[in-house]
């Protein structure tokens, strides 16, 4: 009963009351997704207690028992006490972590956006591979698949346009006509799921892991 | 040339070759970069929600606000509190109830977001209009594009075998979703591309100094 | 004969995809390293963006929102500095402003940059508000009084006590507002502030997004559009300064053939493969 | 003269902001000549002797919408608009006060309503009839959910993990719950196979789930014993921290199957093209539709979109659930319905009016309003 019947209870709840107060503006209903919204974040924030804690464990256990690389766990703990304690002196000092003179904003800029985008622009490397490997015409589809690549990768840089003076324009008919509607059933399809996954789940049908 | 005599320079430039070494192989020198990374992202995921929940959406309202409403606010706390009940064995069950409340809103946000945003606006400009025939080639191209709809949502029906008109619909359904992924593809490598331009204008610019 | 010609082209169709990274490396270091440059063709978009601006008189105010952060530097980063050359070069007043808190630092560094190579003076040629957050809330504010919105600059220097600013209240005051967008804020300056104001607008955003702002123009609601590297490389001839745009676009035009080039060779490799598997 | 031509023209109303909580009041203006360079609202109510100003109004739609903290329900506000000509200024008081109330019912969202009622009786029904009859039910296949089976059973073989890669959205989003479902499937054939698993997480109350998943896929296999928490990791709360940690994760556990389920972004092919370099069956499944052609061209198997909605019915097989997927194909049918009955009147309508006959016309706008 307290470990499914319950649960089971508040997901119908909350479910149909989101849903219902959808349609009516009037308060306090109108009002009720933006506190859900709220809700979320704050229990979000309990949660994320949780996450912190499995990282300091994990690393903790790597350290404590000298597996290999343990070091490299050291280096995670400097990471997480300098942004976190910058963060937490940023705050307190200007009031506004990402204030330009604080110091958070400062490490931010100088260690973690290099990190990022570096990580970010390994894409340029992958997106040659991927491209190299995937686009062979083994089949009909993969040829499909391999045929408006190559055009539109050719039509959106001036060597393109060198090639055939038409070919900007052909790009551009394949991504607002040829690729516009089939992302569109997609996108319909996507949204009919999730309103059928979200009855489901209303009615207690699809629990995964609340049984 | 002009190398730059700025320390923070020269650390993100090592950090940046430090990531790359990845695309040779994996080395002590990514892995230094990769466990940094994470050790950043985590404090900074919790200074950012700080910042961007818990002070504006819990303290503000509770410390500062009159609304007698703020005491609602009461139960996600009660709920979160619950969440911690996994560190003891006996008590992790009481995780159920913030995850089943997060299961109805789930369930109540998305329906609203599928209607209003997607399906809608998505059917309306399916359907054909007058104006989308003014002139023939415009025609032409919304019909090409009307099949695509069509077919695409075709594939994904479920419930039936797909053979006979079903079968073949589907079938010209995938051969748009393939035509569509081709161009998504070939149309994302050049801001990927201007990507490592970045890197390399950093690299050569601002740490080596030897372009302008 | 044929036995060892064979191999080679399965070979290369199997080739170990470090070779790949190695070459795409090399095909976007060697243009920026050695200041390779593509000859750029100037589209309708950027050129009318560019004649917005080339048309104000002496002393105007140009307003450039930075509405974007680290990510997509590389592409609205050249065109940050063309355009502020445009302007400095035009002796025109710049404000910076920002809605990205990210963006902060980046377009403040580009801005400083620029002006320091035409010897531009802080409060009296040029200024930076920073931000405030509160998106189209402090767009819409602006419209009444900027001061009503941004107490003070990027420093806290009271706005009065810029030279520069005692003449600028409001979107009246301001000739062009130019949005460098990596996200919805472009959206947002035409729907709220040309909407409500009929402030001219120029928009510069990433390549990504070129193709859905591009409706704007057509309309009329937007004076021009600079879209991705390639617009940034655009404007730089505009301005007769070719900078990391054009070098940047020799890359991406290399790039995008050498991917090409490995599609082809891969599909070649395949065939000859699947042509001896059928021939044994 | 032309003040008075204008003054003339110009009329303001003042009403309460239709299908709203209340509060506001919408202030719109009509006639109002192109010349306008800038159009100031300003407000009074009872008991004050001056107008403050309300706001800034559109000058394109002539619209401005006054939701001001002190405006209270059931109280006349008067407005006046100051219209900013070249030369001159006009004032125009609106010609009745605006009084703020709230509705209970949202009229712009009856299309919807509509569309939830028909599509949920369809899913009620289906599954109500799927319950007396469970033999009639049929799923199409969906090949990477067969794969599933092959993926952990060759990992096996080869002594190697299985990684199972959550994407970047929480809880919230339907395609993380789908994914639930789906390592809920594959834990239960890891317990199975006794083979080891690893799940990364990027939202930690996504990880807190996960965790609860497998332990009950454990328990379905008869294995709790072998459940441990420690396989359920939490990263780091950074789009590409998480990236990298992953990607060092896979080149060092060499995994010999990776499911790469949820919600993804840009981060989607240096995953996919890492997992491929390790040697890896990959099964990709996203609802982020820019995503998926880069997992369609990287990965082994890629469940599009709907098919990852649909894969909890897929797996599970019972007839409740088989009933709620034809329930949602019916819906789509409905749709189509919808949109080939709008064509065809559309396509009459328009032929008949260049005939002369405008009413079929305006019933086809009418249907194009009503989305």
């Amino acid at each position: 009963m307290l470990k499914k019947q319950i649960p089971l209870a508040i997901t119908f709840i909350t479910g149909v009351i989101i849903v219902v107060t959808f349609f009516i503006p009037h308060p306090p209903f109108g009002r009720l997704q933006q506190d859900a919204l709220t809700w979320y974040s704050v229990i979000f924030g309990f949660t994320m207690l949780l996450g912190v804690d499995s990282l300091v464990k994990f690393h903790y256990t790597k350290l404590r028992r000298r597996e290999k690389g343990w070091w490299f766990s050291i280096v995670f703990y400097c990471g997480f006490l300098l942004s976190f304690i910058t963060g937490v002196i940023s705050e307190i000092r200007f009031g506004d972590a990402f204030n330009i003179n604080s110091s958070f904003m400062y490490f931010y800029n100088t260690i973690l956006v290099p990190l990022q985008s570096t990580m970010f622009a390994l894409l340029a490397f992958f997106i040659a591979s991927a491209s190299y490997r995937a686009f062979r015409a083994r089949n009909i589809d993969a040829t499909f698949l391999l045929v408006t690549a190559v055009i539109v990768m050719l039509g959106r840089v001036p060597v393109g346009y060198m090639l055939w003076h038409k070919l900007p324009d052909l790009t551009s008919w394949i991504l607002n006509v040829l690729q516009l509607g089939p992302m569109r059933g997609i996108m319909i399809g996507i949204s009919l799921g999730t309103v059928a996954m979200s009855l489901r789940l209303i009615l207690g049908i699809e629990r995964t892991y609340l049984s | 040339m002009h190398i730059s005599t700025n320390p923070w320079v020269w650390i993100a430039a090592i950090l940046t070759l430090a990531i790359y070494s990845f695309l040779y192989k994996d080395n002590p020198f990514y892995k230094f970069a990769e466990h940094l990374f994470m050790g950043l992202g985590i404090g900074y995921g919790a200074v950012l929600l700080w910042y961007n929940s818990i002070i504006p959406r819990l303290w503000n309202p509770l410390a500062h606000g009159t609304s007698p409403t703020r005491f609602f606010l009461l139960i996600p706390i009660a709920l979160g509190l619950l969440s911690l009940g996994i560190f003891s064995r006996r008590y992790s069950w009481l995780i159920k109830y913030p995850l089943a409340f997060y299961m109805g809103a789930v369930t109540g946000l998305s329906v609203p977001v599928a209607f209003e945003a997607n399906i809608f606006e998505q059917a309306q400009g399916t359907i054909l209009k007058h104006s989308m025939f003014s002139n023939p080639w415009l025609g032409i191209s919304n019909i090409i594009m009307f099949i695509g709809v069509i077919t695409t949502i075709t594939y994904f029906y479920f419930s039936k075998q797909h053979r006979g008109l079903l079968g073949k619909s589907a079938r010209v359904g995938i051969v748009y979703i393939m035509l569509a992924f081709g161009a998504s593809f070939g149309y994302t490598v050049m801001a990927r591309i201007s990507l490592l331009i970045g890197r390399m204008q950093f690299l050569l610019h601002d740490w080596l100094g030897i372009i302008k | 004969m044929n036995g060892e010609n064979i191999s080679f082209w399965e070979k290369l169709g199997k080739i170990d995809r470090r070779w790949i990274f190695l070459i795409i490396g090399l095909v976007v270091f060697i243009p920026i390293a050695f200041g390779l440059r593509m000859t750029v063709h100037v589209s309708p978009a950027v050129k009318s963006a560019y004649d917005t601006i080339n048309s104000l008189p002496e002393g105007s105010v140009v307003m450039i929102s930075i509405d974007y952060d680290a990510a997509s530097m590389p592409e609205l980063q050249p065109m940050l500095k063309a355009i502020l050359r445009h302007c400095f070069d035009k002796n025109l007043k710049v404000v910076l402003i920002n809605f990205w808190p990210l963006g902060l630092p980046i377009g403040n560094q580009g801005l400083e940059e620029v002006a320091r190579e035409y010897g531009k003076v802080y409060g009296v040629d040029y200024m930076n508000l920073g931000y405030r957050p509160g998106d189209i809330a402090v767009m819409l504010r602006m419209g009444t009084e900027i001061r009503s919105v941004f107490y003070g600059d990027i420093k806290g220097t009271p706005l009065d006590s810029l030279p520069m600013m005692k003449n600028i209240h409001n979107y009246d005051d301001i000739a062009v507002v130019v949005g460098l967008e990596a996200g919805s804020m472009g959206d947002a300056w035409v729907q709220y502030v040309n909407a409500r104001f009929k402030q001219d607008l120029i928009l510069g955003v990433t390549a990504v997004m070129a193709a859905g702002v591009y409706p704007y123009l057509q309309a009329g609601q937007i004076k021009g559009l600079i879209g991705g590297l390639k617009g940034a490389a655009e404007y730089e001839k505009l301005v007769n300064h070719p900078a990391f745009g054009h070098i940047g676009m020799a890359s991406q035009s290399w790039a995008h053939v050498t991917i090409i080039l490995f599609i082809i060779l891969g599909n070649i490799g395949y065939f000859m493969e699947r042509r001896r598997k059928r021939g044994l | 003269m032309i003040m008075f031509i204008l003054l003339s023209t110009i009329t303001v109303k003042a009403f309460d902001t239709p299908n709203d909580g209340g509060k506001s009041i919408t202030i719109k203006a009509y006639n109002v000549p192109e010349t306008v360079k800038k159009a100031l609202v300003y407000r009074k109510t009872e008991g004050d002797t001056t107008y403050t100003l309300a706001g800034v109004m559109s000058i394109l739609s002539y619209r401005f919408m006054d939701a001001d903290s002190t405006i209270k329900n059931g109280k006349p506000y008067y407005y006046r608009v100051d219209f900013y000509f070249p030369d001159t200024v006009i004032s125009v008081e609106a010609d009745s006060p605006g009084i703020a109330y709230a509705q209970w019912y949202d009229k712009t969202k009856t299309s919807s309503l509509i569309f939830l009622i028909v599509f949920s009786t369809f899913v009620l029904v289906f599954i109500q009839l799927a319950k007396k009859d469970p033999e009639g039910l049929y799923i199409r296949k969906i090949p990477a959910l067969d794969a599933i089976d092959e993926a952990v059973g060759r990992s096996t073989e080869l002594g190697k993990p299985t990684f199972f890669v959550h994407g970047l959205l929480g809880i919230t989003d339907a395609g993380t719950l789908a994914a639930l479902t789906i390592l809920r499937r594959v834990a239960k054939k890891v317990a199975e196979y006794d083979t080891p698993i690893l799940v990364t997480n990027y939202d930690p109350i996504v990880m807190t789930a996960s965790q609860e998943t497998v332990k009950q896929a454990y328990t379905e296999a008869g294995r709790p014993d072998a459940y441990n928490e420690k396989n359920i990791i939490y990263l780091t709360y950074e789009q590409f921290g998480y990236t990298a940690g992953v990607d060092g994760l896979m080149v060092r556990e060499k995994p010999g199957a990776i499911f790469l389920q949820g919600y993804f972004f840009a981060e989607s092919l240096i995953l996919a093209e890492t997992g491929h370099s390790v040697g890896a069956i990959q099964i990709a499944g996203t609802t982020a539709k820019e995503q998926l052609p880069f997992f369609v061209a990287a990965c082994d198997y890629v469940l599009i979109g709907e098919e990852m909605l649909a894969a909890s019915s897929y797996i599970g097989r019972e007839p409740v659930m088989l009933g709620s997927v034809k329930g949602s194909d019916w819906g789509k049918v409905f749709l189509l319905a919808i949109i080939g009955i709008g064509v065809a009147i559309g396509t009459i309508g328009s032929i008949l009016q260049s005939a002369g006959n405008g009413a079929l016309m305006n019933v086809f706008e009418k249907i194009l309003a009503f989305f």
